[in-house]
């Protein structure tokens, strides 16, 4: 049990957050909870990337007093490298996308998806 | 340990689905910010402190800020 | 639960299905898969030639406060990774934020300069000194954590975000503030401009884009690393105004 | 003059022209004419001149140069003599008739490249070249025929763009095909090829490259094209179109039935009736075309499109002529297809001249022009006389051969097919002459005048044409047997004025002076008899009824509906329909697509991602 | 030899610095991005003759190649950043006096970066700055297309969304990349694929083609792509259409013929493009919105890029990567033209155009001379291109697609010809709404097409080079690992 809970929680856990976030993209009809779940679907990714560079009793890729040199088995910096940017670029489309939301608002006066559909056929 | 991680996940999969299914958006953008603080908390126990600061102040903090600005911007309002 | 409800539900479990099966291949001697969890094997990444800073150089141990003049010798890994080996992202990612600030600006454009209408329910006392006693001190830690980016965890993007916390939490305080939007955008291009420079500088000095130019000092030391802390300010400054113009636009939408 | 100046040179003139006249003010038509006269002159300096070496220009294409190859062969002589020839009489036309017309330097500049993209069919050296120039003279022509000033041109040149681009892209697959074998495209070449392949492949192939001749010839399952676009061109073109383009699918037709031998091909594959089954159906096909365009022709209330159904039917007879192969129906097709080109032309231009000063195609709105335009009527006559192949005129002679050629083979359904398209061209040319021409004038065209003199030129050329061919034969002769020479058929005895045919000898001469004495006599009855009472057309007694729809009354109208109700039923059953439905079916299909696909909902579009991925990932992608 | 990073660092320079300049002049943003494309296209042509003896990698900050971010630049990637850096060039003297917005320096700054994007995708050798180069992309499209205040926050909606969801699997495949092979380099991965699981190649192969071909415009992932495009001003459209297509089908190009090189997925690839062709036409067929026709018409041409690039053979691959150049080039004559005679009409319906050639001829014979060449008349460029697509298709002995393809253009030419018959020859109903007059990129644009129809080789023998360079993949491994 344990150790299953250790080989999939996080795996696991990531995935299922995205496939949550991703549910609710493609039912939720009110836009801010679509952008909700794809702000899910971003954490989801992000923690699905930095568990792939985890290691068994790593520590944190810091050169301090303590960890004094690099013989230290670290975790893998690279994906909290990349983590970094792409939540950064998370939150900037976030913000495009929400500010778009109060522009359809202003115009539509109203956040159902499903009633935004000028552009068909 | 490994149970702590998993009842974190847990709560944050919860969490996240109480995001999607809360009727009021109040609720809903106060527990997605709730995932990603849980989500800042997994990092720092995947010893990625940079990462955890980053999700804590970012997504958060501003993200959850953006979302209340434009709940208030749109249906918001009016209360 | 209607039947698009259903029909969604069960495509989402089979995407699920789809992608956890990448986890379960066991591969068969001499072929590669995922790693299982915290089975990571560093040593034949690419990031134990960072971690190493062995990427041109021999691989000798990096010691703190001792060893000198690695290549990229910041002593946080990731930070020597995001704003040296792999910079160009860092440019990539920047742009990014500029460009979603600047859209929104351009989306937001027609209610641009009135005033900030976003009023909380009560303009209270206690909030209003509060948040005058915590702003120079939300400042003063972004600025800690952007300029220590390189020696401790955090940096560019987590200090810039807490000060546009700061000018966040000064913009909800009261609707008199206003933000000098001259002062953002000089500081937008500087920032921005000097980044890009400095990586046309290594260019020219040493024949390659964002090149690390500088000595590269002792681990660990508050002047070490190169270009890395320059880096990091501009990437700073760069991310506080631009997410503070974000917020600035969102409100005043 | 190199050879491929012949093609390029119009092109780049008429373009250089079109750009130009913006800023100089300059007749594009008189330019045309000029050129084309120079063209005229110079391809008239080429007759004999069969050993001018191939030319060939490169084309980088794919990761090689590909040559086109130009050559002369006295088929080839033929076409660009007579494309010139006609398209310097119908510039000089034009000259004057395009004084209203709106698109009037676009009109010219397409029809130079027209020209000149049929002098590169005709001189081309191998299929590739063949196509490129195929596909220019399909586009310009296309242009040409949608700028017509009717709504209707534009769904006919539609309908003809498309049929046409479906048969060169089954030409340009059979030829990829072969060159992906042979790595070559000259018609030799190709010819061994096919020979050497296995019977039905062949057989494939040679179908894939015969269809776009097939259609630009209008040919029985592919005539719809023609009326439509025939009647709604401009009235300057379609004496062109008529005259030439189909003659260009003949081309294609002769280049594959004789040139590239299918006769030798095919000959051990399935024959009947002593001919490969290909020729025949050819024939059967030519057959049905010649009664189809008949039986269509005579219903036709507009005068442009009963003379487009005329032409159909004249294309059955020379795809009937060249497809029995013998040296007799070559032959004739070759005779046939110069004189109805000279004569099909005639008929446009005076139906041109016509409506240049009625602006009107309807024949029951015109009548009685006989004395208002004396050189039109008498064009017209003369070029009805030779499409009913009546002696003294080309016509006869052609049609004559075309016959003995039949009936020596002894077909009895394509000989009856032929007498019974003469039999109602009587009908059908008799028509228009005698609503245009005869009968009374309407009072709305009482000031009408003979249109101008450069107008009236080219009709006189045709005229004389039409007679000296009628007279003397030998002339084309000559030029059919060299012809017949270089395609190793047996050649056919003629003198100048004389033809052999199977059962004995056509001598023209005698028949022409019985000819001038019969109408002589018959002129000095019609002046000594006693004039007729003439009654206004539309005083139709109709005991007080009020008429709602006098042009009912008119006698032009329905003129041989007894003959009609005969075929009503066949002419119900029209291949348009076909066509038609087949079309909208497939623009259903798209509607049904967008109405379902595009919700405009990005939901949806959202959905549609991740049901891309599950369908992708389970119908054997990760497998 | 000037460094070719340059292209991508000078128009983000540019981009920084417009807020500047917008106050020093607003027309001087405009000014500069033009001179800044223009500087480009002299970079590249410096360039030119050394690239196309032997490929150029620039390594960043001078590390090593296959360790950190490198730049790889072979005959393809060439080709594509000519022909890019020609299109943009273009588009950006047409923004000099066509881009009255609102906030015009904006749209400047967005153009600028957005072509820096491009460029990035094509050059980069390094996957997860592939997935920062399309962010990059896709955020200056979200922003680009909300400059219509008409509907252009409904367009961009609907493509925030799918180019997120998109995102995130981009992302999960690199992280899967990154796990299995440890390294995110191209040409390390594409050496150690084939000690990959099939498996898991198959798994990322997918993500990978999910992630990048929503950008690429094969249905249904771009399904968005009518709305931006229509939507957003037709500089814009002709950016996404011409440019973004082309980067994005190059970026697919090397995940499926350098990375994970499977032939059997190939076929699925082939299906993919083939279904999406045939739809794309037959929606086409069904619009009265000339710029909706237009996107739909880019989806086929993409679809049909993608099908014939999949089977895999020599000649077909040269053909398909034709006719993707001479796609971008036309497509954006298309778009410019057609938004000109909007702008004078004052309406999108074709019905609306009618005779607008009389009014407006040159705009008239552009779009013209774009539809004849998207429908392959001779000594026009798309000829040559689709000739070489059948001949290599049928070299492949693929019947069924060659019909297929075939079929398709017939439609396409059904579509193309209405408007053109439409507003040549349609009796004249418009009253200029706004009088509009671009000549220079129209002509230049014409210029291009028939010299690419005349002289192929100029543009088929690099491009013969590339394929073969695309198909020996060992090359290019060795090429960037050098001794290793």
């Amino acid at each position: 049990m344990i150790d299953f809970l250790e080989k999939w929680s996080f795996f696991g856990g990531s995935v299922l957050l995205i496939l949550i976030g991703l549910y609710g993209v493609i039912t939720r009809k009110n836009l801010i909870k679509i952008f909700i779940g794809l702000s899910l679907m971003d954490t989801g990714i992000n923690v699905l990337l930095v568990s792939l560079g985890y290691v068994e009793g790593g520590i944190a890729p810091i050169i301090t007093s303590t960890i004094n040199n690099n013989s230290y088995n670290f975790v893998d910096p690279i994906p909290q490298a990349l983590v970094l940017t792409s939540i950064v670029i998370g939150v900037a489309v976030l913000a495009l996308g929400l500010g778009v939301i109060i522009k359809i608002y202003e115009k539509y006066n109203t956040l159902d998806i499903s009633e935004i559909r000028g552009l068909r056929w | 340990m490994t149970l702590l991680y998993s009842l974190l996940i847990l709560l944050m999969l919860i969490s996240g689905i109480a995001a999607l299914i809360f009727d009021k958006l109040v609720n809903s953008i106060i527990s997605a910010g709730m995932v990603s603080l849980i989500a800042a908390f997994l990092f720092y126990f995947l010893r990625a402190p940079d990462v955890a600061m980053a999700e804590a102040a970012i997504g958060t903090g501003l993200s959850t800020a953006i979302f209340i600005i434009t709940l208030y911007k749109t249906e918001g309002r009016g209360n | 639960m209607n039947f698009r409800k259903i029909l969604a539900l069960i495509t989402i479990i089979l995407l699920g299905i789809f992608i956890l099966q990448a986890f379960l291949i066991i591969p068969e001697k001499g072929e590669i898969a995922l790693n299982n969890f915290g089975k990571a094997d560093i040593e034949n990444r690419t990031a134990q030639l960072y971690i190493d800073k062995s990427v041109n150089s021999p691989n000798e141990q990096v010691i703190y406060k001792e060893s000198k003049d690695k290549e990229s010798g910041s002593a946080n890994i990731v930070t020597s990774i995001v704003a040296n080996y792999r910079a160009l992202d860092t440019l990539g990612e920047v742009t990014v934020l500029f460009l979603a600030a600047t859209g929104l600006s351009a989306i937001l454009y027609n209610k641009k300069h009135a005033k900030s209408n976003f009023i909380l329910k009560e303009d209270s006392f206690i909030l209003k000194n509060g948040i005058k006693i915590l702003f120079p001190l939300l400042i003063l830690a972004g600025s800690y954590i952007i300029i220590y980016g390189h020696l401790s965890p955090g940096g560019s993007f987590q200090g810039g975000a807490v000060i546009a916390t700061a000018f966040l939490l000064k913009l909800l305080s009261s609707k008199e503030y206003e933000l000098d939007e001259n002062i953002l955008k000089i500081i937008e291009v500087t920032a921005g401009v000097s980044f890009v420079s400095i990586g046309l500088y290594g260019l020219y000095a040493e024949g390659s884009f964002l090149t690390n130019f500088l000595e590269t000092g002792t681990i660990a030391n508050l002047f070490s690393g190169g270009i890395v802390p320059i880096i990091y300010i501009t990437i700073g400054l760069k991310v506080a105004v631009e997410l503070t113009n974000i917020i600035n636009d969102l409100m005043k939408a | 003059m190199s050879l491929f100046y012949y093609t390029f040179i119009p092109i780049v003139i008429a373009f250089i022209a079109y750009f130009l006249n913006k800023k100089i003010k300059l007749s594009l038509a008189i330019l045309n004419s000029v050129v084309f006269a120079y063209l005229f002159y110079q391809i008239s300096r080429l007759y004999n001149q069969w050993n001018i070496p191939h030319e060939t220009i490169s084309y980088y294409m794919f990761d090689r140069e590909i040559q086109l190859i130009f050559q002369l062969t006295p088929l080839s002589w033929l076409f660009i003599f007579m494309t010139t020839g006609a398209g310097l009489l119908i510039a000089i036309f034009t000259i004057k008739s395009q004084q209203e017309y709106v698109l009037r330097s676009s009109f010219h500049l397409n029809f130079a490249i027209l020209i000149g993209s049929i002098l590169g069919v005709v001189l081309a050296g191998d299929f590739l070249t063949l196509f490129i120039f195929w596909e220019i003279m399909t586009w310009s022509s296309f242009f040409l025929i949608s700028s017509g000033k009717k709504k209707a041109a534009q769904k006919a040149s539609y309908r003809y763009i498309i049929l046409s681009t479906i048969g060169a892209y089954l030409m340009v697959t059979a030829l990829f095909i072969i060159y992906n074998q042979i790595h070559t495209f000259g018609y030799n070449q190709v010819a061994a090829h096919l020979s050497g392949l296995p019977i039905t492949e062949s057989i494939i192939l040679i179908i894939m490259l015969a269809i776009p001749f097939i259609i630009k010839a209008g040919v029985f399952p592919f005539h719809v094209w023609v009326n439509g676009a025939h009647s709604n061109a401009p009235k300057e073109f379609s004496p062109f179109l008529s005259g030439l383009m189909l003659k260009v699918g003949i081309y294609g037709v002769i280049l594959l039935l004789y040139f590239v031998p299918l006769y030798n091909i095919l000959k051990e594959s399935v024959n009947y009736r002593g001919l490969p089954i290909f020729n025949y159906i050819l024939a059967i096909f030519g057959g049905i075309t010649v009664i189809t365009g008949t039986i269509l022709a005579i219903r036709q209330e507009d005068v442009k499109r009963l003379v487009a159904f005329s032409s159909i039917s004249q294309m059955g007879y020379i795809i009937m002529a060249l497809a029995i192969s013998t040296p007799l129906g070559f032959t004739g097709g070759l005779l046939h297809l110069m004189n109805h080109m000279i004569f099909k032309t005639t008929i446009f231009l005076s139906i041109a001249a016509v409506i240049y000063r009625t602006k009107t195609t309807k024949m029951s709105e015109m009548g009685g022009l006989i004395f208002k335009m004396p050189v039109t009527f008498t064009a017209y006559l003369i070029a009805i006389i030779a499409l009913a192949g009546i002696p003294p005129t080309n016509g006869f002679i052609s049609k004559w051969v075309i016959y003995q050629a039949l009936i020596d083979k002894g077909y009895i359904f394509l000989s009856v097919a032929a007498f019974f398209g003469s039999i109602g061209s009587f009908m059908y040319v008799f028509k228009p002459l005698s609503t245009i021409f005869l009968g009374q004038l309407k009072p709305e065209h009482e000031n009408i005048k003979e249109v101008p003199f450069l107008m009236q030129l080219p009709m006189f050329v045709l005229m004389a044409l039409i007679l000296l061919f009628g007279i003397l034969p030998g002339l084309q002769m000559n030029l059919i047997n060299q012809i017949s020479q270089l395609l190793n058929i047996q050649p056919v005895g003629f003198t100048l004025y004389s033809i052999t045919g199977a059962f004995g000898k056509w001598n023209s001469l005698v028949i022409f002076s019985l000819f001038v004495g019969g109408f002589l006599l018959a002129f000095i009855i019609f002046i000594s008899a006693k004039k007729s009472k003439q009654v206004g057309l539309m005083d139709t007694y109709t005991s007080g009824e009020y008429m709602d729809d006098p042009e009912a009354y008119h006698y032009a109208y329905q003129y041989f509906r007894p003959f009609d109700r005969v075929f009503d039923s066949f002419a119900a059953r029209s291949l348009t329909v076909i066509y038609d439905t087949f079309a909208q079916n497939i623009v259903k299909l798209g509607n049904l697509f967008r109405k379902s696909i595009v919700t405009g909902n990005g939901q949806t579009y959202a959905f549609y991602m991740v049901l891309f991925i599950v369908i992708l990932a389970f119908a054997g992608w990760i497998i | 030899m000037v460094n070719l990073i340059l292209i991508i660092a000078l128009p983000l320079l540019a981009a920084f610095l417009i807020p500047l300049f917008n106050y020093i002049n607003k027309k001087l943003p405009s000014i500069v991005v033009f001179l800044t494309t223009a500087i480009n296209l002299l970079i590249i042509i410096l360039n030119y003759n050394q690239i196309i003896l032997e490929p150029v990698i620039i390594e960043l900050g001078n590390w090593q190649a296959p360790f950190a971010i490198n730049i790889y630049v072979g005959t393809l990637e060439l080709i594509s950043i000519t022909v890019i850096s020609i299109i943009s060039l273009i588009i950006a003297f047409y923004n000099l006096n066509h881009s009255n917005f609102s906030s015009e320096s904006k749209f400047h700054t967005l153009y600028s970066i957005i072509i820096a994007g491009i460029y990035g995708i094509v050059m980069t050798g390094d996957i997860f700055n592939l997935f920062v180069f399309i962010e990059i992309t896709t955020v200056a499209a979200y922003g680009l297309t909300t400059f219509n205040k008409d509907k252009g926050y409904e367009a961009a909606i609907k493509y925030i969304i799918i180019g997120s969801i998109s995102s995130v699997f981009l992302l999960m495949a690199i992280g899967f990349t990154y796990s299995a092979v440890g390294s995110l380099n191209m040409a390390v991965i594409a050496a150690a694929s084939n000690l990959i699981d099939p498996g898991l190649v198959r798994i990322i192969s997918l993500l990978f083609f999910v992630g990048i071909a929503f950008e690429a415009g094969i249905l249904p992932l771009s399904i968005w792509v009518p709305d931006v495009h229509s939507i957003a001003p037709s500089a814009v459209s002709s950016t996404l259409s011409g440019l973004v297509f082309l980067a994005g089908i190059t970026a697919l190009i090397k995940i499926f013929f350098n990375l994970f090189a499977d032939p059997s997925l190939y076929v699925f690839l082939m299906i993919i493009g083939a279904i999406s062709l045939i739809i794309g036409e037959l929606i086409a067929y069904q619009q009265d919105d000339i710029k909706r026709m237009l996107a739909y018409s880019s989806i086929a041409q993409m679809s049909l890029v993608l099908t014939i690039i999949s089977v895999g053979t020599k000649y077909a691959i040269s053909g398909g990567l034709f006719q993707l150049f001479n796609h971008a080039i036309l497509k954006t004559l298309l778009f410019l033209t057609a938004g000109l005679m909007i702008k004078y009409a004052g309406s999108r319906n074709i019905s609306d155009l009618g005779g607008i050639a009389k009014r407006i001829p040159l705009i008239a014979v552009g779009f013209s001379v774009g539809s004849l060449g998207i429908l392959g008349v001779p000594f026009f460029n798309g000829f040559v291109s689709k000739i070489m697509i059948v001949n290599g298709s049928l070299n492949a002995g693929e019947y069924i697609l060659t019909f297929l393809v075939l079929f398709a253009t017939v439609i396409e030419m059904a579509y193309y010809l209405k408007v053109i018959q439409t507003i040549f020859f349609g009796k004249i109903s418009i009253n200029p709404h706004k009088i509009v007059k671009s000549y220079v990129p129209i002509i230049v644009l014409i210029t291009v097409v028939f010299l690419l129809g005349i002289y192929p080789e100029l543009i088929t023998k690099p491009l013969n080079q590339a394929t073969g360079e695309l198909l020996s993949r060992s090359d290019y491994i060795s090429n960037v690992l050098g001794g290793m």
